[in-house]
């Protein structure tokens, strides 16, 4: 079976306390924070809990492989550790793993990758002259602190659980965006981005109630109703619309966290925190959340019609029009930030048209490369004084060579050059697409070209042309110190070789394999069968390599385009003459920020005011109203009071009159 | 009891009429008109009281108490207190009359010296001492809240004769005879009405004290054996009375070099 | 042995009430320690007494019954006797254990700000100790009463006399306003005490009072009556003014004491009153009571999003937390009812240690005006660590105590056949809501370029370090540890008081919950539609 | 026999009370009290008389005794005051005494 040996099942055991080390390094930190003493060593204690976070991963990486031919979909393993807290009737729920191929290769992006940008921001934290900045203890803390958050989101066992790691990492990313949170638009954007990521949870915890109370009748005693195991078990068992509403709400949650069209206004505004946090964080683990709940979700979105066709369009869109934003602009990590967000609609389109496994395997390869873009990014602003706006530098070829050889790696694999990670995974939705939805396949055709296009735009734009620098770079800028270039080298290996491990090696005639030898599906997509993962086989019919040369044919045109324009990274903005209006449009992102901003942020601050003035007036008023009446009613009576003794007398005699007469009539009762 | 209240409306118009009012007295001969018909109505009223007894008195009595009535009225009515003070007097010895019928002989001729002789000697002594202005003065000729006032007093007048004069009995009151005791089961028919009924039979109770019933010596010995300490006490009242007039005058002259 | 640990829990902090007071005025320092050795005696005990609970529903902790009054002799079947029952079963003792927890940490904030007339402060609040325990050990619906009204009086002192500018106005609203409920649930558990005794002796046993079988129509009348009374301390919706005020003017001792124990009252109330007693009014009522509830939640949540002052934030936050409380108790589940006692206790730990925070930075800058305190992160970086959890907590993120209460809450609103999936969706912006403000406010206080007003006379003299003194963190850290403790392990409160729940409300007002609610799909269709455009 | 006398005594009373009530003049009001004092005299005085049940007392006539020596008592106090008020304020108006009247 699947941990047959018995080391296997101490590993196991060990395997558990997995997500716990990140916690202790980040809670030692903490200590040494509030302890004050030895805090240099900040940065050992988070590298050692990503260290053995990421050994333990890729010991149950290797644990989870697939046994035997690969192709049995065996079920998925779930621990229970520890009850939590109770739903009433019996229900319960408890801190659970449930580990499958999907865990397995999560856990292996996020250990990994987690490790490369602890490394790297040991150099990136240190200021020009070497000496650490300020909040330096406290920028590793949370890191380990997200580590653990996101480490949870993927183990976890039950939507509550899911749900605990969704909002963890939600808060981790508060506080690493608002790091320099003397910078006012860096306090905003954090805020921003947890309100935004609030309104997917708002959604996403809908849809755990309503999940909840479809599958309840058909749990048998001694379940609990939310975990994974249990729900995935009965969901055959639900109503097409149920399924449908449930799908679409945890949808909500994952366009929160994953950027998608209506709630990825915060993703480019994250860009204010440190370029190593935008590259794990907002790059390869946490926006990836979303792409691995609904493929963690398969087999409840299987029997969803609807909310695949919504996760597909919702994807479409996004990946086009977040490549026209990225074309347009200057900031070289928003760039980025719009790429990612396209790449991840990409993911959304695989998942929509039912290949869950591409989608992960381009959220694996994605990982890598779009990592080394951001920690090449930082290494650029490290150089450049905290600059990143294109039009400040250029030529920095000369300058930063290892820097510029790295990230041509990575803009290469991004633009999908062939041989690259990238290219193979993104041939791989480009494939799923053409078979489910071909208004689809052509919109994600002329995405990749515009993805080819943007990037090498930014890499000419900073790398080639005449050597500009920035005032605040200073006389030389020195190229990015060894223990930053170490893992991006480690990265950039990633991203070229990556991609192989989701390649099949198959001798045949060139329409069947690309250049004879390549084919899709390798070995990667059956480790990430090995789950609960429902998937439709696809089998290698003729002609199936044609697309590669397709896609291949569409990158390389796209470089091409882009070197002609921008290859002596000229000042004046070729697109802006040959867009014109639309190239500002795209500049001005469309102007949504300011949009959503006056649709919903300032309604609803001035309802608050409404209300507060109804609650001080209308409310309190009634309130001090019904104070006021016994007040005003006294004020009646005192003009009796006229102090002349007469008028007391016959008002005493009226009384004694008016008594008499009741007595006389009225009769004693 | 109809009548009776028809008395007691009448008599209230007739008052407010009567008091003073901005603009001159009333015309004496409205007023005059007015007390007569008044007197005549208390007249007839008393007259055919259920009396089946006919006592000698009985007449003296009704004319002492219009008397009375009248000269009430014109103290209250009239705008010139000297006037006032005087029909007091007459009042007084109209009442002093009322209770020698009684056979209060003492009490009548004690009323007589104490109210007529000291009080009201006191009163027009005031009077004099604190009439400023010969013609007058408009706090005489205007009365104050008059409709109120009459109102207030002439139904609690109603009300108290009503009680007295018996109730205003929805059923007829079944009588043994003319006059005679409200019938037995009259009574048990309104059981409410017992202590009326008792009020009403003067009959059974006609018994004569006896003469010199309400003497000096008789009423002397009954106050000093079962009123001793009332007496005493009335003593010290008197004292205290005294006291407080001499403060009051004392300071008044000390006060009056302030004031002045 | 529980019994003895139960009188001196009531009957301790009035002793030393009355020897604060025999102290001369001078000797404040004195009254500081006795007040704050009798709070951690208190408080020791009362934990220890909730440690000692069970889930048992009948087995009471430290059950006395003495007979206190009677009028008329009971021997002839007529007369009313009320008696000096007290006991603890798990949902008085949980918040006997909360009170027991706040009571010494708000005698200690005050140890450098109180400064004039300090010994009748500490006097008073040892009052108020007594009174608040008093009420949640009462099982004599009278005795209950007592103490529910007795609670006012050291209140309208503390705030009348040690408040903030418009003290006596708010001292007098807040007085006035809650009397006038009270009253109104004293008449209703007067007819409720002589329907009950039918003819015979009238007595106010708590258990034979919520046994009593009542017409419908007198049940949801009576369920109107006790509703004055407890909406008006909960608060609900409408009757929430005096909140306001009430908490910005007290002093910080006496709004964490008000919002952490004494708003539980009104929850309290419902919870033991007007559910058992009357519960097919409860059933009939609920989804007004949950439409209020969710008023509360959403109206509380916008005013305090505009709000400029600290203080009244927090205090408009708290009349958004308890619409959360009531929307659980009123979905008539188990879970909403252990939900909602949950969120009594965790929502006097977070908003609690919110009002100490803010009273911290109040004695160090005599300003709440968050548009004058700005960047105090890089000044106070502890304040921060402290506030920034405190405010998580508050807001409802895992692993803290909130969420769980949070979740359940919600979680139970949906399910409910009572208020149904729509009540669950409203609750849920509630959420979002509270996520707004109270991100707004962290923003504005601790983050942004550091401006700091003048400092206040403690922060000159050294009374006061610009970060938290040893004495706060001392005051802080326990509540901080509390959030994350009952964050990972709620049942360490929970397994008492389920079942104690479910034998003492549920069972009573669960056969009238309609079996045939609107089914989940049906509702869920009026959802609005926070997912992307549906595809056609 | 008793009625008369106690109508008659009545309307004294409230001959009396209507006088000191719509008067002005402050003697006036004080000669009000004593017509007042009248009414009662004769009430008791016939009451005395003729009792309702039981022979005729002179408890009647007792009390009326010491009924005038209180009214000579309040007539000389209030006579003296009166003349205090005369002095201090110059008329004897009724409606110029507010001073109870808070502001």
């Amino acid at each position: 079976m699947l941990l047959a040996a018995e080391t296997a099942s101490s590993l196991m055991s060990l395997g558990l306390t997995l997500p716990l080390w990140p916690l202790l390094s980040a809670a030692l930190v903490g200590i040494m924070l509030a302890s004050g003493r030895f805090r240099g060593m900040a940065h050992v204690a988070v590298i050692a809990g990503a260290l053995v976070a990421a050994v333990l991963g890729a010991v149950w990486f290797v644990q989870l492989a697939p046994a035997g031919d690969g192709h049995g979909a065996t079920g998925g393993v779930s621990m229970d550790i520890a009850p939590w807290f109770s739903l009433g009737d019996g229900q319960m729920v408890g801190f659970n793993y449930y580990l499958d191929g999907l865990t397995g290769v999560m856990l292996l992006v996020v250990t990994s990758v987690a490790l490369m940008v602890v490394i790297y921001s040991v150099g990136y934290m240190k200021d020009h002259h070497g000496h650490r900045e300020r909040g330096y203890e406290r920028f590793f803390a949370f890191l380990g602190l997200f580590i653990f958050s996101m480490l949870m989101l993927v183990l976890a066992g039950n939507f509550v659980l899911l749900y605990l790691g969704w909002e963890l990492v939600g808060l981790c990313s508060y506080l690493l965006i608002g790091f320099y949170y003397r910078k006012p638009e860096a306090a905003a954007a954090a805020k921003k981005a947890f309100l935004v990521n609030r309104i997917g949870d708002f959604g996403f915890a809908l849809g755990i109630f309503a999940l909840y109370q479809y599958i309840l009748p058909h749990v048998q005693p001694g379940e609990n109703a939310l975990d994974y195991a249990v729900v995935f078990r009965h969901a055959a068992q639900l109503t097409a619309d149920q399924v449908n509403l449930v799908c679409l709400l945890l949808f909500c949650g994952a366009m929160g966290k994953s950027a998608q069209i209506p709630l990825y206004v915060w993703l480019p505004d994250a860009m204010e925190g440190p370029s190593p946090v935008s590259a794990l964080i907002h790059a390869a683990t946490m926006v990836t959340a979303g792409v691995y709940m609904v493929a963690r979700c398969g087999p409840l979105f299987a029997n969803a019609p609807d909310a695949l066709e919504v996760v597909t369009w919702v994807g479409a869109i996004g990946a086009i029009y977040a490549a026209t934003m990225a074309m347009a602009q200057y900031d070289m990590k928003r760039i980025l930030a719009y790429s990612t967000m396209s790449q991840l609609a990409y993911m959304f389109v695989a998942l929509g048209c039912g290949a869950p496994d591409s989608a992960v395997f381009h959220l694996y390869t994605h990982a890598f490369f779009k990592a080394l873009l951001f920690l090449g990014a930082g290494s650029v602003m490290h150089a450049m004084g905290n600059v990143i706006d294109l039009r400040e530098f250029s030529g920095l070829r000369s300058v930063l060579p290892t820097t510029q050889r790295l990230m041509l790696i990575g803009c290469l694999a991004l633009a999908g050059f062939p041989l690259l990670s990238g290219f193979w995974s993104k041939d791989e939705i480009l494939h799923a697409a053409l078979e489910h939805n071909f208004p689809v396949f052509v919109i994600l055709l002329l995405t990749s070209f515009m993805t080819a296009y943007y990037t090498f735009r930014m890499y000419f734009l900073c790398f080639h042309g005449p050597l500009r620098l920035p005032a605040a770079a200073g006389a030389h800028p020195h190229d990015a110190p060894p223990v930053m270039v170490l893992p991006m080298t480690l990265l950039a290996a990633g991203a070229v070789l990556a991609g192989y491990l989701g390649v099949a090696i198959h001798w045949g005639s060139p329409l069947d394999s690309f250049l004879f030898v390549f084919q899709g599906h390798g070995w990667f997509h059956h480790y990430v069968h090995n789950g609960s993962m429902v998937v439709t086989p696809v089998e290698h019919g003729s002609g199936s390599a044609v697309l590669y040369y397709v896609s291949a044919a569409v990158g390389i045109v796209g470089i091409w385009m882009a070197w002609r324009r921008y290859g002596t990274a000229p000042q004046d903005e070729p697109d802006r003459k040959s867009f014109g209006p639309l190239w500002l449009l795209w500049h001005a992102r469309y102007y949504v920020d300011e949009i959503f901003d006056a649709v919903f942020v300032q309604p609803l601050r001035a309802l608050g005011r409404l209300f507060f003035a109804v609650d001080r007036a209308g409310v309190d008023g009634a309130v001090n109203a019904i104070g006021g009446t016994p007040r005003a009613l006294g004020a009646v009576l005192r003009v009796a009071q006229n102090g002349m003794l007469q008028s007391y007398a016959l008002t005493t005699a009226l009384g004694i009159a008016v008594l008499a007469l009741l007595w006389r009539f009225v009769g004693t009762p | 009891m109809l009548l009776l209240t028809l008395l007691v409306v009448v008599g209230g118009i007739g008052l407010y009429m009567a008091l003073p009012r901005g603009r001159t007295a009333p015309a004496r001969g409205v007023l005059a008109l007015l007390a007569v018909a008044a007197a005549a109505m208390l007249v007839a009223i008393l007259i055919n009281l259920p009396s089946g007894i006919v006592t000698p008195a009985r007449p003296t009595m009704v004319a002492l108490s219009v008397l009375a009535l009248l000269a009430a009225v014109r103290v209250v009515t009239h705008s010139r207190p000297v006037y006032s003070a005087l029909y007091f007097v007459l009042l007084v010895l109209a009442n002093a009359g009322l209770l020698l019928l009684m056979q209060a002989e003492f009490l009548a001729t004690g009323l007589v010296i104490i109210y007529a002789g000291a009080i009201l000697v006191t009163y027009i002594f005031v009077i004099m001492l604190a009439q400023q202005t010969s013609g007058k003065a408009p706090y005489d000729t205007e009365a104050r809240e008059p409709l109120l006032g009459c109102l207030a007093g002439f139904v609690l007048l109603a009300v108290l004769a009503g009680g007295i004069y018996g109730t205003a009995v929805p059923g007829e009151l079944k009588r043994a005879g003319p006059g005679g005791p409200l019938a037995a089961e009259a009574i048990d028919v309104r059981p409410d009405l017992a202590p009326n009924a008792a009020l009403l039979s003067d009959v059974n109770r006609l018994s004569e004290p006896g003469p010199g019933h309400g003497t000096t010596e008789r009423l002397g010995t009954h106050l000093l054996t079962s009123y001793f300490l009332a007496m005493e006490l009335a003593g010290v009242l008197l004292l205290a009375a005294m006291v407080g007039a001499i403060a009051i005058a004392r300071r008044q002259l000390s006060g009056m070099e302030g004031a002045a | 042995m529980e019994a003895i640990g139960l009188h001196i829990l009531i009957f301790a902090p009035f002793a030393a009430a009355l020897a604060i007071w025999s102290l001369p005025a001078s000797r404040g320092d004195l009254a500081y320690r006795i007040a704050l050795a009798v709070g951690g005696m208190v408080c020791a005990i009362g934990l220890g007494l909730w440690w000692v609970t069970t889930g048992d529903a009948d087995a009471l902790i430290g059950e006395t019954r003495l007979t206190w009054v009677t009028i008329a002799d009971t021997a002839a079947g007529a007369g009313v006797t009320i008696r000096y029952h007290v006991g603890l079963d798990a949902i008085s003792a949980v918040l006997v254990g909360l009170t027991a927890l706040l009571v010494p940490l708000s005698i200690a904030c005050g140890a450098v700000s109180i400064r004039e007339r300090a010994t009748e402060y500490y006097a008073w609040l040892m009052v108020l100790t007594g009174a608040m325990f008093g009420v949640f050990a009462a099982r004599d619906v009278l005795l209950f009463y007592v103490f529910f009204e007795f609670t006012l009086v050291p209140l309208y002192f503390l705030i009348g006399i040690w408040g903030g500018p418009e003290r006596r106005y708010a001292a007098n609203k807040f007085f006035l306003f809650t009397f006038v409920g009270s009253v109104i649930t004293f008449a209703g558990i007067l007819y409720l005490a002589i329907r009950a005794a039918d003819g015979g002796a009238i007595d106010f046993d708590l258990l034979r009072l919520s046994s009593v079988s009542l017409s419908t129509a007198e049940q949801s009348l009576l369920f109107l009556a006790l509703f004055c009374g407890f909406a008006i301390k909960v608060p609900l919706f409408p009757l929430h003014t005096w909140l306001p005020l009430a908490h910005t003017e007290a002093p910080t001792a006496g709004s964490v004491l008000l919002a952490g124990v004494l708003l539980k009252l009104g929850t309290y109330g419902f919870l033991r009153f007007s559910l058992p007693m009357t519960p097919e009014g409860a059933v009939a009522w609920a989804p007004l009571m949950g439409g209020l509830a969710i008023c509360g939640i959403i109206y509380g949540a916008l005013i305090s999003w505009v709000q400029r002052d600290v203080k009244k934030l927090v205090a408009y936050s708290s009349v958004s937390h308890l619409g959360f409380c009531m929307l659980g108790m009123f979905s008539m589940m188990s879970a909403g009812l252990t939900g909602s006692v949950l969120y009594m206790v965790n929502h006097g730990i977070n908003t609690g240690a919110l009002f100490l925070v803010v009273g911290m930075i109040y004695d160090r800058y005599h300003t709440r005006d968050m548009d004058k305190l700005g960047g105090l992160a890089r000044q106070m970086p502890v304040m921060s660590f402290f506030l920034i959890i405190f405010v998580l907590a508050s807001v409802g993120l895992p692993l803290t105590n909130g969420f769980i209460s949070e979740f359940t809450v919600l979680f139970a609103a949906y399910q409910s056949k009572v208020l149904g999936p729509a009540f669950g969706a409203m609750g849920a912006v509630g959420i979002l809501l509270g996520a707004i403000y109270m991100l707004y406010m962290t923003g504005k206080v601790l983050f942004g370029p550091l401006n700091e007003p003048h400092g206040g006379p403690d922060l000159h003299n050294g009374r006061l370090k610009p970060d938290l003194t040893r004495r706060e963190i001392a005051i802080l850290a326990p509540l901080a540890a509390l959030v994350l403790i009952l964050g990972v392990a709620p049942k360490v409160l929970t397994n008492p008081l389920e079942p104690v729940l479910e034998a003492r409300v549920l069972a009573r007002v669960a056969p009238h919950v309609a079996p045939a609610a609107p089914s989940g799909r049906r509702m869920a269709a009026l959802l609005p539609g926070a997912a992307a455009p549906e595809a056609p | 026999m008793l009625i008369p006398l106690v109508l008659v005594g009545a309307a004294l009373f409230s001959l009396g009370l209507i006088g000191f009530v719509t008067r002005r003049n402050l003697i006036i009001i004080f000669l009000c009290t004593e017509l007042m004092f009248q009414g009662i005299v004769l009430n008791l005085a016939a009451f005395g008389r003729y009792p309702l049940s039981g022979p005729p007392s002179l408890d009647g006539q007792a009390f009326a005794i010491f009924l005038l020596a209180i009214a000579a008592a309040e007539a000389a106090l209030g006579l003296a005051l009166v003349v205090l008020l005369y002095r201090y304020r110059g008329t004897l108006d009724a409606n110029a005494y507010k001073v109870l009247k808070d502001s």
